[in-house]
């Protein structure tokens, strides 16, 4: 029953491709897109059945389809594991997932290809489970290269545009090179524990017979090189603004809920490793706080609207990363919940508004929106008041616990923290005023367009800015559900629920101060002043650089990207040439040779009869003269 | 009831198809292949079936030279990737017109003949003589059929045949100096000869450089773009396909078992020179402007791999050498064949003159996109099944092996895609490209159909060759 | 002894026919004269037996050789029919004399007694001078009849000298006497001289290294038909004699004379390999390749007692590969003076059986599996390595990867190139020879063993 | 009769023979008449005939002069076909001078 | 100093001379006649080894028919001297280097290969008069008949090739 059951929650989206990729056309566009929202709809209620199933039994469903790979040290089979914290993600994923197909709908009705839009969505889905619920590393990898590939496709969805190519390239290329990093952690994993399975593996390593030290830290840092990658963290982040080239939906389902996330369940899920090795974690924690200032520091000049929230959304990982580093595994994955919630309704928003103005994207060129939609001003100002931290809010909460287990952890990475969210606030905020407020700057034209998005759009927006401020109560303070329903995941750690001590308090204030005084700056420049900010060009000093990214990108093109190309044209040009022209050396060298050897048959037959008595000569007294 | 069998039947195709005709010789040239393809898939039941299909013949008595064949588990794999592999790249090429068409099937089911009996001989000199019949063939093919301007074509195919054909010889001396110590060339006569240290070096030495140029590894590799791009794309696909597997299988069947002390002592060196091969490979195909240059020089970073995997010397490495094996066969013929499909509409091979592919012809775009994908061994694919477990071998030997060895998948992701980028996507061509016949889509789609099934579940093969594998890693290891 | 006296009364017969004017009849009669020879030597096959005083002695090994010789003359012979056509008057002359140079060869190959040795050396070469001077009117051919007959004069003096030495020291010309005193203790310096001035003629003949610089110009000068009588048969008789002597003379292989062969194999194999690679004249290539072949031959003088069966299947396998290759030769050049690479061109097109037969006969040459060649140069190897001198076969190997080199430009030729003159029919005997001949090849490459029990 | 060798001894007649010899072939190289080559061809052939019956007196047998007559028919055969040669040559070139038979080289 | 010793260096200063004569006379009708006298010191010697009727063969085959045949063809195409032009002289100093080269060689091997000295048996009765000669050239089983009988296939293909070379092709069929 069980098997079946989970066949049918992975195979869902599966079948939902096959159809749209192969019968799209003839289903005509409604019936791909509805096809493919009720797909991941099934999966999602067999997610819900398993999920409340999970909650009372507490027992974890491991299926075994068949044996995969073999290999000498290790048995490599193709099956799944439901437990608390692969179902707990499938939740949100295929929540949201669901809700944006809805959206997608009718956000991409007047793309002639949606067909294959959906199809893909639909395959991106399927691996994402895969990823979540495969019962060992290997199964995992292939969700994590799965993803990679449906976001290569994606984002690259508008082909005919080739910068949009290049961007799925490098995006491709990076997870790769992170992908490289988790194959390398796969190795040492199966070979110093003999095992890839997460439920062997968990028991042998809490078990403590078979740890190597040295093996351990280096298997940590592969594994967290492969997360980095996915999830945008310090050197593979650049991949994540440029994939905004891809329609907003999939900047919402990809970039912002589902795939990023990936690597911090992948460390979750093997967060018995990383306990073992304290310097890796303190290495993830620093690079997660560093990551989220840089990111934070970015957006703040950033004109286009997909860019900032991008960038926000490598901030807020590196909030998350900064948690994981300091061993606070659920109040991480509190965070991923919240900012899924609210970075998809922020997404979801500023679709409905590009979609709103025919896809324009640059903020200089909006503003006053407030009255022409309503509903979409209102779900993005509670995502973006979720976001910033302020009270009620589910962003409050996350954010709070990781800055207090960061104020104990290591005072400096709280302070860094801190100063992330105070600059969240602030560019939030701008990008609220400079699309909502004062008078619109975009054409006449669209002027007139001016309309709220239909229905489909605004619906999962309301539902999911309702999530973002319903979204904190699962783990407050006090009783958290969270903890209590992921404790059974971590057997070893004893549950330590935050006690609301004095400090707790003082650290709520500050925070909550930050936010404020953060929206208030914004306020004041962008809402009194009504400054908008200027063509590109006119960026001068540090904003000149934050804009372009402290030219991040071009560093990474000069230290890689130009000399392999300029080493492939050496090697083409000269290696090559040079191989071959030595190999056709002995060819001449013969004929060379053999052109002088022509000239020594000089045709005279004295010439002939000299070298004969020569010969002669020569060997007569070899053999008979002994000197 | 023996292997033999199989050996008739590639014969008797290659003669009937020369008999046949110009018109009909196509038709039966497929027919023989499948016939063939169904004969080794019969004989693998009763191999399975524990039936014992050895043959062996008295043939010459001066020297002791006896017409033996073994068939054993890793024999037939390399069979299936013969048999399979045939009937496509003869159905493959029914899209061009090909002048003095019975010489020219006649000629592919000779090479496959010819290829068949290497894998199977068991007999030092019969292998050598298989080996080297394999090579007139596509000689032949390359110069007779192949492209481009013919002064050029014939320096780069003479080039390519006499290299083969210098290092085959090194290794006739080294088998006539194994007969002089004994006695026979019976593949387990040589097994169970010990010879010394420095002997065995010299031998494999000697076989070295024969499958060095056949695989080919580094340095001895320049003639493989040159042929590829001039050969007919049938040549290329017979040459990457099953060709560079001959090398590789001799190296596990005959190489390493016969002087294992010498491969274990410079162990370090060769699986050096297969990952140099890798990067090397890698990072040349990057600036290519010929589509079939390209391609050629990522078979050579995949095959350095697959030498890399063999010379690590562990069921592993083997395993996944020869998964490996049969991996790429597949994926390079669909590539080169794609490479084909493109001519044929745009005829051209330079990649900056295509692009805007995807538009005109989606179904083609999205076939040629998995095999893409394949190369670079996305998981679920057989390609990911034999690089993984290579990887998984080279870093029981290093770690450092490994990561370099990974590198292939990045370097390999950044040329298959750009290749992908610029000859499918952006804007439309004004060459009309119409969308693929029923016999390419045929092909494309068998080939994707293998990689996928063997992709989820590679299980009946890696059951197939482990016993072989095993017993070669006992002789090794004795 | 009987094969000798059928022959010589073959050619008389020949000469009969000629007064009789029955020329039309002679090149059936001779071949079928021929045939019949053959068997009757065939059923000889086994019988160790001397004839007159130990003149003539009949064993396996002159049995065998003296068939080949045979055989490769009945396709001489069958070739001369075409290629005289323009002068008929001299047809029996011509087909005279290729069955006495045939005697001399049986003689130089079944002799017991030094004397017989030199009238069939004498026979042989005089004859061989005339043919190659025979088209009378030809520059070429005569430059070429004048230089092998002053090289060949030269060499028989040097021969008759070392007869004169080796008779000194041991006081007969019976070889059985001359072995068993070669290896008594106190014997005059000057057999050994003796016997190497003899291997130093006979050297001449077969065109090793330092004595080969006849042999490009001669083929090349003279006609056709007489390149491949020299090239096939008169090659393979001198090695054959040459490896008889030194086996019957039984004269104690020193270290020295040993380097002496290895150093004359090297030279003749590289040399030969090189020289060829520029040639655009194929007669002039063939010779090379031949100079190259003497050198490969010479590996099997270094050991005798095991290496006789390896000569004869060599020696099979290089000669019906040089008739087969000739027979087109003949068919392609019968028409323009100069056999340049040029006149070959498209010939895959135009003749493909043709074209087909010299591709095969020349990859036999090579060494390519399948054709006897391949087998040949094995058998040579193995026999080498025995012998101890692993570094004479690999530098063995690596000249045969050069002579690749050069057959493959005339492949190449054949198949690469536009046919430029198109062709009309082909005399049926250039073709029936031709495929027998190379089918002979893959015969014996197919059942090496046929050949190798012999001996 | 006592042997004549007794008084001259056999060595000297080796001598002559080789120094006749070594004439002969310095003949052959020297000359550019083809004439003259002939006949230096002779004295190398009638040099060997000397040795070869100094060696018969030497064993005391008739061997070797039954040789020399085999060897004198060889010469005269020998010089038929190569004066025959020479005519041939000389219809064709004028000359009988060994040097400009030339142009079969390369 | 026996008679018989000083004969023979007479005979053979005689033919050392003559030959050296013939090589190098300008004149080739010269060089003929002091080949003929050559050949008759050579019969000389013969009869000093008591070989009269190898002395007799010898003129009349060598005196009487090669060098009538050589004179022939000197007559034929009228030579005479001023037309002998002489090899460049680095050919004809390499050709005597080469030459003396050889000699010593060859001469020192022999003197250092010590001859049995000591005195040459005598068999008593003649070996080589005709009748002796005549046994053992065509005696069937212990002599040379089947080499006598193969000289005559060497002369007869001597005869051909002569005629052959120098036939007019005439026409008729």
């Amino acid at each position: 029953m069980d098997t079946t059951l989970a066949l049918v929650l992975i195979l869902a989206p599966l079948f939902g491709f096959l159809l749209n990729i192969f019968f799209g056309k003839q289903l005509g566009k409604t019936l791909s897109g509805a096809i493919g929202t009720f797909t991941v709809i099934v999966s999602f209620a067999v997610t819900l059945y398993f999920f409340l199933n999970i909650t009372e039994t507490n027992q974890a469903i491991q299926v075994k389809l068949f044996d995969w790979i073999a290999i000498s040290d290790f048995k490599v089979d193709f099956g799944f594991l439901l437990d608390h914290l692969s179902l707990l993600w499938l939740m949100f994923v295929t929540g949201i997932g669901a809700l944006i197909h809805l959206y997608s709908i009718s956000y991409m009705h007047d793309d002639e290809n949606m067909h294959k839009f959906f199809a893909y969505l639909n395959l991106f889905v399927f691996f994402m489970i895969s990823l979540v619920i495969g019962s060992n590393l290997l199964i995992m990898f292939i969700g994590w290269e799965g993803v990679g590939l449906c976001s290569y496709l994606l984002i690259g969805f508008w082909y005919k545009n080739q910068d949009f190519n290049d961007a799925a390239k490098k995006a491709f290329i990076m997870n790769r090179i992170g992908d490289l990093g988790l194959l390398v952690g796969i190795f040492i994993v199966g070979f110093v524990f003999k095992t890839i399975d997460f439920a062997e593996l968990k028991t042998i390593v809490l078990a403590g017979t078979m740890n190597n030290e040295m093996w351990i830290t280096i298997a940590a840092i592969a594994l967290f090189i492969g997360a980095a990658g996915k999830s945008a963290q310090i050197p593979l982040y650049t991949w994540l603004p440029d994939a905004m080239a891809g329609p907003t939906p999939v900047s919402a389902l990809i970039h912002a809920a589902t795939m990023v996330t990936a690597g911090i369940f992948m460390i979750t899920r093997l967060y018995f490793l990383f306990d073992l090795a304290p310097l890796v974690q303190d290495a993830i924690a620093i690079i997660g706080a560093i990551t989220s200032l840089v990111a934070a520091t970015i957006a703040l000049v950033q004109t286009d609207i997909k860019k900032v929230l991008a960038y926000s959304t490598v901030s807020q990982l590196g909030l998350m990363f900064l948690a994981l580093g300091m061993g606070a595994y659920e109040i991480a994955v509190f965070h991923v919940i919240t900012h899924a919630f609210f970075k998809a309704c922020l997404f979801l928003g500023s679709g409905s508004v590009i979609h709103a103005l025919h896809n324009e994207q640059d903020m200089r060129k909006m503003g006053g929106l407030r009255k022409a939609m309503p509903i979409t001003f209102i779900t993005m100002l509670l995502s973006s008041l979720a976001i910033s931290g302020i009270f009620p809010l589910a962003g409050f909460w996350s954010k709070d616990e990781i800055l207090m287990t960061a104020f104990h952890g290591n005072p400096v990475l709280w302070v860094i923290g801190s100063l992330a969210s105070i600059f969240t606030a602030f560019y939030m905020f701008r990008l609220m005023f400079l699309t909502f407020f004062n008078d619109f700057r975009g054409t006449e034209e669209q002027k007139k367009h001016l309309h709220e998005s239909p229905a489909l759009i605004t619906f999962p927006l309301i539902v999911l800015a309702i999530l973002a401020t319903v979204g904190g109560l699962i783990s407050l303070p006090g009783n958290s559900w969270l903890n209590h329903y992921l404790a059974p995941f971590f057997p070893n750690k004893e549950h330590i629920a935050h006690a609301l001590g004095q400090t707790e308090y003082i650290l709520m204030a500050i925070a909550t101060v930050g936010a404020l005084v953060g929206i208030g700056v914004a306020y004041a420049k962008y809402m009194k002043q009504n400054q908008v900010p200027g063509a590109d060009a006119t960026f001068t000093g540090i904003s000149k650089v934050l804009y372009n990214k402290y030219y991040v990108d071009e560093i990474y093109d000069a230290i890689f990207v130009k000399p392999i190309n300029a080493l492939s044209n050496f090697f083409r040009d000269f290696v090559e040439v040079g191989l071959s022209a030595f190999v056709f050396g002995f060819g001449k060298v013969a004929n060379e040779l053999s052109f002088q050897g022509k000239k020594l048959q000089t045709g005279s037959i004295g010439f002939y009869l000299f070298i004969f008595v020569i010969g002669f000569c020569a060997i007569i007294s070899y053999l008979f003269i002994e000197l | 009831m023996d292997i033999s069998l199989l050996l008739i039947i590639l014969l008797v195709g290659a003669i009937a198809t020369f008999l046949a005709g110009d018109k009909m010789a196509s038709k039966v040239a497929l027919f023989f292949g499948l016939v063939s393809l169904g004969c080794t898939l019969y004989l693998l039941s009763l191999f399975n079936a524990g039936q014992n299909l050895d043959l062996t013949m008295a043939w010459i008595t001066k020297p002791v030279i006896s017409f033996s064949l073994k068939a054993d588990g890793l024999a037939f794999a390399m069979l299936l990737l013969n048999g399979i592999l045939t009937p496509i790249i003869i159905l493959s090429s029914f899209g061009n017109e090909v002048k003095n068409a019975k010489n020219f099937y006649a000629l592919i089911l000779f090479m496959s003949f010819a290829m068949a009996g290497t894998f199977l001989a068991s007999d030092g000199l019969l292998y050598y003589i298989f080996w080297e019949l394999a090579l007139i063939p596509i000689y032949f093919i390359a110069l007779i059929w192949g492209n481009g301007d013919a002064e050029e074509r014939k320096k780069a195919v003479v080039k390519f045949f006499i290299y083969t054909l210098a290092g085959s010889l090194f290794m006739l001396t080294a088998f006539i100096y194994l007969y002089s110590k004994a006695g026979s060339f019976q593949l387990e006569a040589l097994y169970n000869l010990d010879l010394s240290a420095d002997e065995q070096l010299w031998i494999f030495l000697a076989f070295f450089f024969a499958y060095a140029v056949k695989i080919p590894l580094i340095p001895f590799h320049t003639w493989q773009a040159n042929v590829y791009q001039k050969a007919p794309t049938v040549g290329t696909m017979l040459l990457s396909g099953i060709m560079l597997k001959m090398g590789l299988y001799s190296v596990i069947r005959w190489q390493l078992p016969i002087a294992p002390m010498a491969a274990k002592e410079y162990m370090n060196i060769f699986i050096g020179l297969g990952i140099a091969g890798v990067i090397y490979g890698s990072i040349v195909a990057l600036r290519q402007r010929d589509i079939k240059k390209l391609l050629a020089y990522s078979s050579l970073a995949h095959v350095g791999l697959i030498a890399a995997g063999t010379y690590a010397l562990n069921l592993d490495g083997f395993r996944g050498a020869v998964l490996q094996m049969m991996a790429h066969g597949f994926v390079v013929v669909g590539l080169f064949f794609a490479a084909e499909i493109i001519y044929r509409r745009l005829d051209t091979r330079i990649i900056s003159e295509m692009g805007g592919i995807r538009t005109q012809a989606p179904a083609f775009a999205s076939m040629f996109m998995i095999l893409v994908f394949a190369s670079i061994s996305l998981p679920s694919t057989f390609n990911f099944i034999g690089e993984f477990t290579v990887l998984y071998a080279l870093f029981q030997v290093d770690m450092w092996f490994a990561i370099l060895g990974g590198l292939t998948i990045i370097l390999g992701a950044y040329y298959m895609l750009k290749l992908y980028q610029h000859s499918m996507l952006g804007e439309t061509n004004t060459k009309i490209f119409k969308d693929v016949t029923f016999s390419e889509g045929l092909v494309m789609v068998s080939i994707i159909g293998v990689i996928m099934f063997f992709g989820f579940y590679p299980k009946p093969l890696t059951d197939l060759i482990t016993p072989s594998l095993e017993t070669i890693l006992l002789q090794i290891n004795r | 002894m009987t094969t000798l006296i059928a022959i010589t009364g073959l050619g008389v017969l020949c000469l009969i026919f000629e007064i009789f004017n029955l020329r039309k009849g002679i090149i059936p009669v001779t071949i079928i004269g021929l045939l019949a020879t053959l068997g009757l030597t065939m059923s000889e096959y086994g019988t160790e037996a001397s004839y007159y005083n130990n003149m003539i002695v009949v064993n396996n090994f002159s049995v065998t050789f003296s068939s080949l010789f045979i055989i490769l003359t009945t396709f001489i012979v069958a070739m001369s029919h075409n290629f005289y056509s323009n002068h008929p008057t001299k047809i029996s002359d011509f087909i005279a004399i290729k069955i006495f140079i045939l005697a001399g060869a049986i003689a130089m190959v079944s002799f017991g007694n030094l004397a017989m040795y030199f009238l069939g050396l004498e026979i042989l070469s005089i004859g061989l001078y005339v043919l190659a001077a025979s088209e009378r009117l030809s520059l070429r051919s005569n430059e070429a009849g004048m230089k092998y007959f002053l090289m060949g004069a030269f060499a028989s003096g040097i021969v008759l000298f070392g007869i004169c030495l080796v008779y000194g020291a041991m006081g007969s010309f019976d070889v059985a006497e001359i072995a068993s005193l070669s290896r008594s203790a106190e014997l005059p310096a000057w057999f050994f001289i003796g016997v190497v001035m003899i291997v130093i003629g006979m050297l001449f003949k077969v065109a090793a290294v330092p004595f080969h610089f006849w042999a490009p110009d001669v083929y090349e000068g003279s006609p056709a038909l007489t390149t491949a009588t020299m090239s096939t048969l008169v090659k393979v008789v001198a090695m054959a004699t040459l490896f008889k002597l030194l086996v019957v003379l039984n004269a104690e292989m020193t270290y020295a004379f040993q380097m002496v062969i290895v150093v004359l194999s090297i030279a003749s194999m590289t040399v030969g390999n090189i020289m060829a690679l520029r040639q655009n004249n194929v007669k002039r290539m063939l010779a090379f390749s031949g100079v190259s072949h003497a050198g490969f031959m010479l590996m099997t003088l270094l050991s005798l007692s095991t290496a006789a069966g390896t000569l004869l299947y060599y020696t099979a396998a290089y000669s019906l590969a040089g008739i087969a290759a000739f027979a087109v030769i003949l068919y392609v050049c019968r028409h323009n003076e100069n056999e340049d690479i040029v006149n070959f061109h498209g010939l895959g097109k135009t003749n493909p059986v043709l074209a087909a037969v010299l591709t095969g006969a020349l990859l036999s040459m090579g060494g390519i599996p399948i054709f006897s060649g391949f087998f040949a140069k094995l058998f040579l190897f193995s026999n080498t390595i025995e012998s101890g001198y692993l570094f004479l076969v690999i530098i063995a190997v690596i000249n045969s990867i050069i002579s690749i080199g050069y057959y493959f430009k005339l492949i190449l030729a054949m198949y690469g190139k536009e046919p430029n003159e198109e062709r009309t029919a082909t005399p049926v005997l250039y073709y029936a020879v031709a495929v027998i001949a190379i089918l002979l090849n893959i015969a014996i490459g197919f059942f090496p063993s046929l050949i190798m029990d012999l001996m | 009769m006592d042997n004549v060798l007794n008084h001259i001894g056999i060595e000297n007649y080796i001598f002559l023979s080789v120094i006749l010899f070594c004439i002969g072939v310095f003949g052959v190289l020297y000359r550019r008449n083809a004439i003259i080559v002939f006949m230096s061809i002779e004295i190398m052939l009638n040099a060997v005939n000397l040795l070869f019956v100094a060696f018969s007196t030497y064993h005391q047998d008739a061997n070797g002069q039954v040789f020399v007559f085999f060897s004198m028919a060889v010469a005269a055969a020998e010089v038929a076909v190569g004066l025959a040669i020479l005519v041939a040559v000389f219809r064709n070139i004028g000359s009988i001078d060994v040097a400009n038979l030339k142009n079969l080289k390369g | 100093m026996s008679t018989v010793l000083i004969i023979f260096y007479v005979l053979s200063a005689v033919t050392l001379s003559t030959a050296f004569m013939t090589i190098f006379s300008r004149n080739p009708i010269h060089s003929a006649i002091y080949l003929v006298i050559c050949f008759f010191s050579i019969a000389g010697h013969y009869l000093l080894f008591n070989a009269q009727f190898l002395a007799l063969v010898h003129i009349i085959v060598y005196s009487g028919a090669i060098m009538i045949l050589l004179l022939f063809t000197l007559m034929l195409m009228n030579l005479n001297k001023e037309d002998e032009v002489h090899k460049p002289r680095l050919t004809r100093l390499g050709a005597v280097f080469s030459v003396l080269a050889t000699c010593g060689i060859l001469l020192s091997i022999f003197l250092r290969s010590k001859p049995i000295m000591g005195d040459y048996d005598t068999t008593g009765e003649d070996y080589q008069s005709i009748k002796v000669l005549g046994k053992v050239l065509l005696d069937q089983d212990n002599g040379f008949m089947i080499p006598f009988e193969f000289v005559s296939v060497l002369l007869l293909v001597a005869m051909i090739g002569a005629v052959l070379l120098s036939k007019k092709e005439n026409s008729a069929k």
